[in-house]
């Protein structure tokens, strides 16, 4: 079977990569790109651990064709922190013990960056409703929706 | 053994212990470096892929893969006549059953075959090209159709443990357990108020996010690499090497970063069949199950019938106790339905009982542990009639679990007599929280319950190396399931004087470290972490010998204190341990210690909690308002670990309690292989868990520490029972408690209420 | 003299004798003691874990037994 | 399985003639599931994200003899229409809906074009539509037609489409005056599940406060979405209290036709849909106090 060419852009760097057409985005970004902190907890769509930003938005990479990122401007959490700068949420992870396992913690990450983007001082609720597309089994949540609360409130102040 | 008095101090000065510093895998884990098994990659390395059952019982009558070996791209195919046949006595015959069916399938998801190939997608293929000649058997699903007379066997030659007269035919029971004490009918006579309850509860799954995965790398002289994803590695190289017919020596285990277990990763399932397709195909060969799968063919907790029986006096003192208990095993035997036996009781001091429990098999998944294994669905049947106990005479709940609860010195109805345990404390912590007299609103109700997990201690290995520059790797033979590394560090800073980000813990593989035995029943900050104290130790005897040496005085004089010998009898300055490792070479070589040990006297776990709930009376909704946990850490190492232990252990509960459930077709097929419909709690649907960390030192682990990882989930089922009944009046006596039955319960009552004993 | 209680499961060799008091310096010692005088007692406790005054211990065939311990033979148990 | 992007209607319509073994896709939400549980995925898969008239969202003023009306890119992602306040304002109840397909994620994929043909019962936004009068705008490489979208599904997982057709885009008519919508549905956790019911209302009032028009549609607890004209005329020129109210739940229980299933039991749908249905008809009716103003 020929396989599909694609460009696009993936944590601030032009990549080219060779897929399938029925191959998922989440299964080339792992396979072909080794980008493997892109974790697969269901290929359904259904758990979030897959979660990446797609030109800004938030979605599962298990759901998207992966010829369908032809041009598309990716962020995985590979990307997330600035060289040897965490990003604030990761900071915060790390000091509230928001992670146990730690398989959902990159879904969860990008989630939390994509709530903050659109939403700088949320709520407990907000919080809550906003990360309720990823699955943790691990923590309860609640370590996790706290340390997203500190966050915010560290971005805000820095902002 | 050590000794508790100078062990265990009244009044502890630790300076890392109870600290919270950065776990030291946490960084690669928020950056995606963190590499767990399906995350590896080698060269040359094939896809593998499962065929299971799509019968709940069936007698596999041919399996012809001519047509898939023919597919291009398939490199090799393995199927039963592939692994030899085990003696049925031995420990492991079941294990190597469930990962390849015989002459039968026994649950839908049951290994017929598997096949590697240079794609994911041949090797599907593949599979799907293997032909399968099948003759379907009548199937039993639940412990009442398994017990029924004339039921259909899974298995014709199990006989029932433990009955009088001893079995001579073939059942589905496989085991009887009886525990007793006093003249029970005696106790009930005794008693103002009795009452008698059924309960049932459906199979749960451990819902681990990361799904099983292995890499094997097998070369010609029959010796294998594997990476896998387990909590217990050198269990992996035992069950592996056993299905095999080959011996441990020849598989070398190296355990991947985890995504979760809960007991679900305490048994093998894909490892045997990667390393021989590996052989077969002369290729490294990953598995990865599908989430499918994973809810299909790996172990649910026990679908359970129980019944419970208390009575007490006027005064709220309970006089006896009669349980009946079955569990299922899923498709092998197990020891479930025993656990539960061990559980149902324990909490309470109750002179006369009698409790019978069976262990049944049905043509499910093989069940496995899942997190205080059994003990839920037994805590669920006691707590929820002590409830009613407890409004029958007209005493507080909680004080009535006050004043029945297990002491010092309270034999456990096992028998052995208890040492110092928190659950007191834990129902005084309860009590004196705010949450415990907070007001409560229309539809809404409270329910509190304990919980009880005995905990083991088992066999760990650690080893700890100084560095030159003074910092410090301790290796031990526990894989990390939920932050143990963290707790590692923090006791042999505790122990060195050094502090934990000086330390790299590391977990080693089955050729790097001593035998240890699998992270599971709460044993490892207990357990693995005795054994990197007493590493340490020994450590320090040697840095104080080289102390010693470097000062030329005797090593009696020397003391080490806060990270540094010190000379008591003399003014050399103090020998900070960066300095004398510094002088390794010059002092008789490089520092390094390990310890070994069979740990005894692992603390049990009780724990106490309190949770309030609305219910829509219109719709049978349950949301969670509040919730708190109190539970006896023995000591807490990672104050913030052990909370998120506690608080994940309440959530699976509160998960299990309202929504959780395997939904089953006729056929035996399973209906919410998937999240969208098998029921995790999401964000949203919960409160903060407040904690309450009580601290009763187990008096023989040198820092006091019990196991905290599995009691949390025993209570919430319920305390959220208790709490809906507060709310509404009625009982609700079967799981899950979700809107369907608690709206038909509240509209026809269904004999749910108090009253009708 | 150390007391040994016996549960059901073990009470089959001993005619229901639920209390025995013995002298052994070890739980392999004990055992031996017990088969003497409970003909096939012994693979029935073999494997066991033995729990030494409350203290719960698996593998503990050459475990000490302190005068006037008390002692119970428990299956060896497992957890999540 | 082939991936190609037209970016024209007319090159997608042209695809659909000669290709019998395409099928078009928007998010591919639940497309992908399927063909994880063993759905035959087709020859070929036409993603139609890169047709800019399939992911608009466009509010037309409309004109003396119009009035104002959107117009949804079939393809247009659900997330847009919770993000659009000035559609939120105008069509509160569709705004929630579309905020209830699955989560953030699933949000940032799902259309409502996919939401429509994918013909689940339990669609979240098909009631919503339905009780507003949306049409359904579809094209072929013969032309277009416009369908009201109660027409569009005729089962589980079927509808009216002919094969070469696609929907373009969903066109609905602003509300009048003291006028809004309401959607509510019912599920077993707060987020990530399947409608077990789905209500959708459009209530009118008059200036005393009786409801002078009422839609009230069902998701979920038949084939299809289901219109419950009982409900409706028990509401208009009555007042909107406990009497008309639960003549409403009797009336949305009444015109159940539900299944048993692992989401649900018959009897539990058809008790939920009432209460439901009066409590989206109390929302409804306070947002079209709202919007006049509080005259009505």
């Amino acid at each position: 079977m020929s396989r599909t060419h694609v460009s696009c852009t993936i944590n601030g760097d032009e990549t080219e990569f060779l897929c399938s057409d029925d191959q998922s985005l989440l299964n080339a970004l792992r396979d072909e790109l080794l980008l493997t902190g892109v974790k697969e907890g269901c290929g359904t769509g259904d758990c979030g651990a897959c979660s990446i930003l797609l030109d800004g938005r938030l979605t599962c990479s298990c759901l998207i064709f992966a010829p369908e990122a032809e041009g598309s401007t990716i962020l995985t959490v590979e990307g997330l922190a600035e060289g040897d700068h965490l990003h604030p949420l990761q900071q915060c992870f790390l000091e509230g013990a928001a992670l146990q396992c730690g398989v959902c913690t990159p879904g969860f990450l990008i989630a939390a960056k994509a709530l903050l983007d659109n939403n700088p001082d949320p709520t407990e609720t907000e919080v809550r409703y906003g990360l309720a597309g990823n699955l943790c089994r691990c923590t309860g949540y609640d370590k996790i929706v706290r340390s997203v609360l500190e966050a915010a409130s560290q971005m805000r102040e820095s902002a | 053994m050590t000794n508790p008095e100078e062990t265990t101090p009244s009044k502890p000065d630790y300076k890392y212990i109870g600290t919270r510093p950065i776990r030291p895998d946490g960084l690669d884990k928020v950056t995606g470096r963190a590499r767990f098994a399906a995350d590896l990659s080698l060269p040359g390395m094939l896809a593998g892929h499962v065929l299971r059952s799509p019968h709940a019982h069936a007698r596999i009558v041919s399996i012809d893969t001519s047509a898939a070996e023919a597919i291009a791209g398939v490199k090799a195919v393995v199927t039963r006549s592939d692994f030899p046949d085990l003696d049925p006595a031995n420990p492991e015959y079941n294990v190597t059953r469930n990962l390849m069916a015989r002459d039968k399938v026994l649950y839908e998801g049951h290994v017929v075959a598997a096949v590697a190939a240079s794609s994911r997608h041949i090797a599907k293929l593949a599979t799907e090209a293997i032909a399968v000649e099948y003759e379907v058997l009548p199937h039993v699903l639940t412990v009442d159709e398994a017990m029924a007379d004339g039921a259909p066997l899974l298995h014709s030659d199990l006989l029932t443990q433990n009955v009088e007269p001893e079995a001579t035919e073939a059942s589905n029971v496989a085991r009887r357990t009886v525990l007793e004490r006093g003249d029970v009918e005696a106790g009930f006579a005794e008693a103002d108020v009795v009452i008698e309850r059924e309960f049932t509860t459906k199979p749960v799954h451990q819902g681990y996010i990361e799904p099983h995965a292995v890499v094997a790398d097998t070369s010609q002289d029959d010796t294998s690499v594997v990476w896998c994803s387990s909590q217990g590695h050198f269990r992996v190289q035992s069950q592996t090497a056993t299905m095999l017919g080959w011996e441990s020596s020849q598989i070398k285990v190296i355990p991947a970063e985890i995504g979760g277990g809960f007991g679900g990763k305490t048994t093998i399932y894909l490892e045997p069949l990667a390393v021989l397709l590996s052989r077969k195909a002369n290729r490294p060969v990953k598995l990865v199950m599908s989430r499918d799968e994973v809810f299909r063919a790996t172990g649910p907790t026990s679908g359970t019938r129980i019944r419970v029986k208390l009575g007490a006096k006027k005064d709220g003192t309970l006089t006896a106790g009669k349980a009946w208990l079955a569990y299922e095993d899923g498709a092998f035997p197990g020891i479930w339905g025993m656990l539960g036996c061990w559980c149902i009781f324990t909490p309470y001091d109750i002179p006369n009982f009698h409790i019978e429990g069976f262990d049944v098999v049905v043509n499910k998944p093989v069940n496995i542990a899942y997190r205080a294994p059994s003990a839920p669905m037994a805590a669920f049947a006691t707590e929820t009639v002590l409830d009613e106990i407890a409004r029958a005479v007209g005493i507080d709940p909680l004080d009535l679990r006050l004043q029945n609860a297990a002491k010092e010195g309270d034999a456990s109805p096992l028998g052995p007599k208890h040492g110092p345990i928190g659950l007191s404390e834990t129902l005084d912590a309860i009590r004196k929280h705010p949450h415990y007299s907070a007001p409560l609103g229309p539809n809404q109700g409270r329910g509190v319950a304990t919980g009880y997990w005995f905990n083991i201690g088992e066999s760990s290995s650690a080893s700890v190396n100084l560095n030159e520059n003074g910092t410090a790797v301790v290796a031990t033979g526990s894989p990390d399931i939920g932050g143990s590394r963290a707790s590692m560090a923090i006791m042999a800073a505790e122990v060195l004087g050094i502090h934990p980000d000086r330390i790299r813990p590391v977990v080693g593989d089955t050729e790097s470290i001593g035998f240890t035995d699998t992270t599971e029943g709460s044993r490892t900050t207990f357990a693995t972490g005795w054994a990197v104290i007493e590493a340490c130790r020994k450590i320090v005897t040697e840095l104080k010998s080289r102390a010693a040496t470097m000062w030329d005085v005797d090593g009696e004089e020397v003391e080490w204190v806060d990270g540094e010998a010190r000379h008591t009898k003399g003014d050399n300055d103090p020998l900070p341990l960066a300095k004398i490792t510094a002088a390794a070479k010059q002092t008789g070589g490089p520092l390094t210690a390990s310890a070994s040990l069979n740990a005894k006297g692992a603390g049990p776990a009780f724990c106490s909690q309190v949770c309030d709930v609305e219910v829509d009376p219109e719709t049978g909704l349950v949301t969670i308002l509040r919730f708190t946990t109190a539970q006896d850490a023995g000591r807490a190492i990672h104050p913030s670990y052990v909370e998120g232990q506690m608080q994940g252990g309440v959530v699976q509960g509160i998960g299990w309690a309202l929504n959780e459930e395997y939904i089953f077709d006729g056929n035996g097929i399973m209906e919410n292989a998937g999240f969208l419909d098998y029921r995790m709690p999401v964000a949203s649907d919960l409160p903060m868990i407040d904690t309450i960390i009580v601290e009763v030192p187990n008096p023989v682990h040198p820092y006091g520490v019990r196991g905290v990882g599995e009691v949390g989930i025993v209570p919430p089922i319920p305390a959220i029972a208790n709490a809906i009944h507060d709310a509404t009046g009625v009982r609700l006596r079967d799981l899950p408690m979700s809107p369907v039955r608690v709206l038909e319960a509240l509209t026809n009552g269904n004999g749910n209420s108090d009253g009708d004993a | 003299m150390a007391r040994i209680f016996l549960g059901l499961e073990q009470r089959r060799f001993t005619g229901g004798v639920a209390e025995v008091e013995m002298q052994a310096s070890t739980v392999k010692q004990l055992i031996a003691k017990l088969e003497a005088r409970f003909p096939g007692i012994a693979e029935q406790l073999e494997g066991t874990a033995v729990a030494i005054d409350g203290s719960i211990v698996a593998h503990a065939t050459y475990e000490p037994v302190p005068e006037d311990a008390e002692i119970h033979f428990v299956p060896t148990p497992s957890g999540g | 399985m082939k991936y190609v992007a037209p970016t024209s209607v007319e090159e997608a319509t042209q695809l659909l003639a000669s290709e019998p073994d395409a099928r078009v896709f928007a998010g591919a939400t639940d497309w992908v599931p399927q063909i994880q549980a063993g759905r035959p995925p087709p020859g070929i898969m036409v993603d139609l994200k890169r047709i800019p008239r399939l992911v608009e969202l466009r509010r037309d003023e409309g004109d003396g003899t119009n009035g104002a009306s959107w117009t949804i890119g079939a393809a247009t992602p659900a997330a847009r229409l919770t993000e659009e306040d000035a559609f939120r304002a105008d069509f509160p109840g569709l705004t929630e809906a579309s905020g209830l397909i699955g989560s953030d994620q699933i949000q940032n994929r799902a259309s409502l074009g996919g939401n429509l043909c994918n013909g689940s019962p339990a669609a979240d936004t098909v009631p919503a539509m339905v009780v507003n009068h949306a049409q359904a705008v579809i094209a072929s490489s013969s032309g277009t037609r416009t369908i009201p979208v109660a027409e569009v599904v005729t089962g589980p997982g079927s509808t009216s489409l002919e094969p070469g057709e696609l929907v373009v885009e969903i066109e609905v008519k602003c509300p009048p005056a003291n006028t809004a919508d309401a959607y509510l549905r019912f599920i077993p956790r707060t987020e990530m599940d399947i409608a077990v019911v789905g209500v959708a209302a459009r209530i009118t009032l008059d200036d005393s406060g009786n409801c002078s028009d009422a839609q009230i549609a069902l998701g979920a607890v038949a084939p299809t979405v289901v219109r419950v004209p009982e409900a409706e005329q028990a509401l208009v020129g009555s007042p909107i209290d406990d009497d008309t109210l639960a003549a409403v739940a009797a009336a949305a229980s009444a015109a159940c036709n539900p299944i048993d299933d692992k989401r649900g039991t018959k009897e539990y749908r058809r008790q939920v849909a009432g209460v439901l249905a009066k409590r989206v008809v109390v929302l409804a009716a306070q947002r079209a106090r709202e919007r006049s103003g509080g005259t009505a």
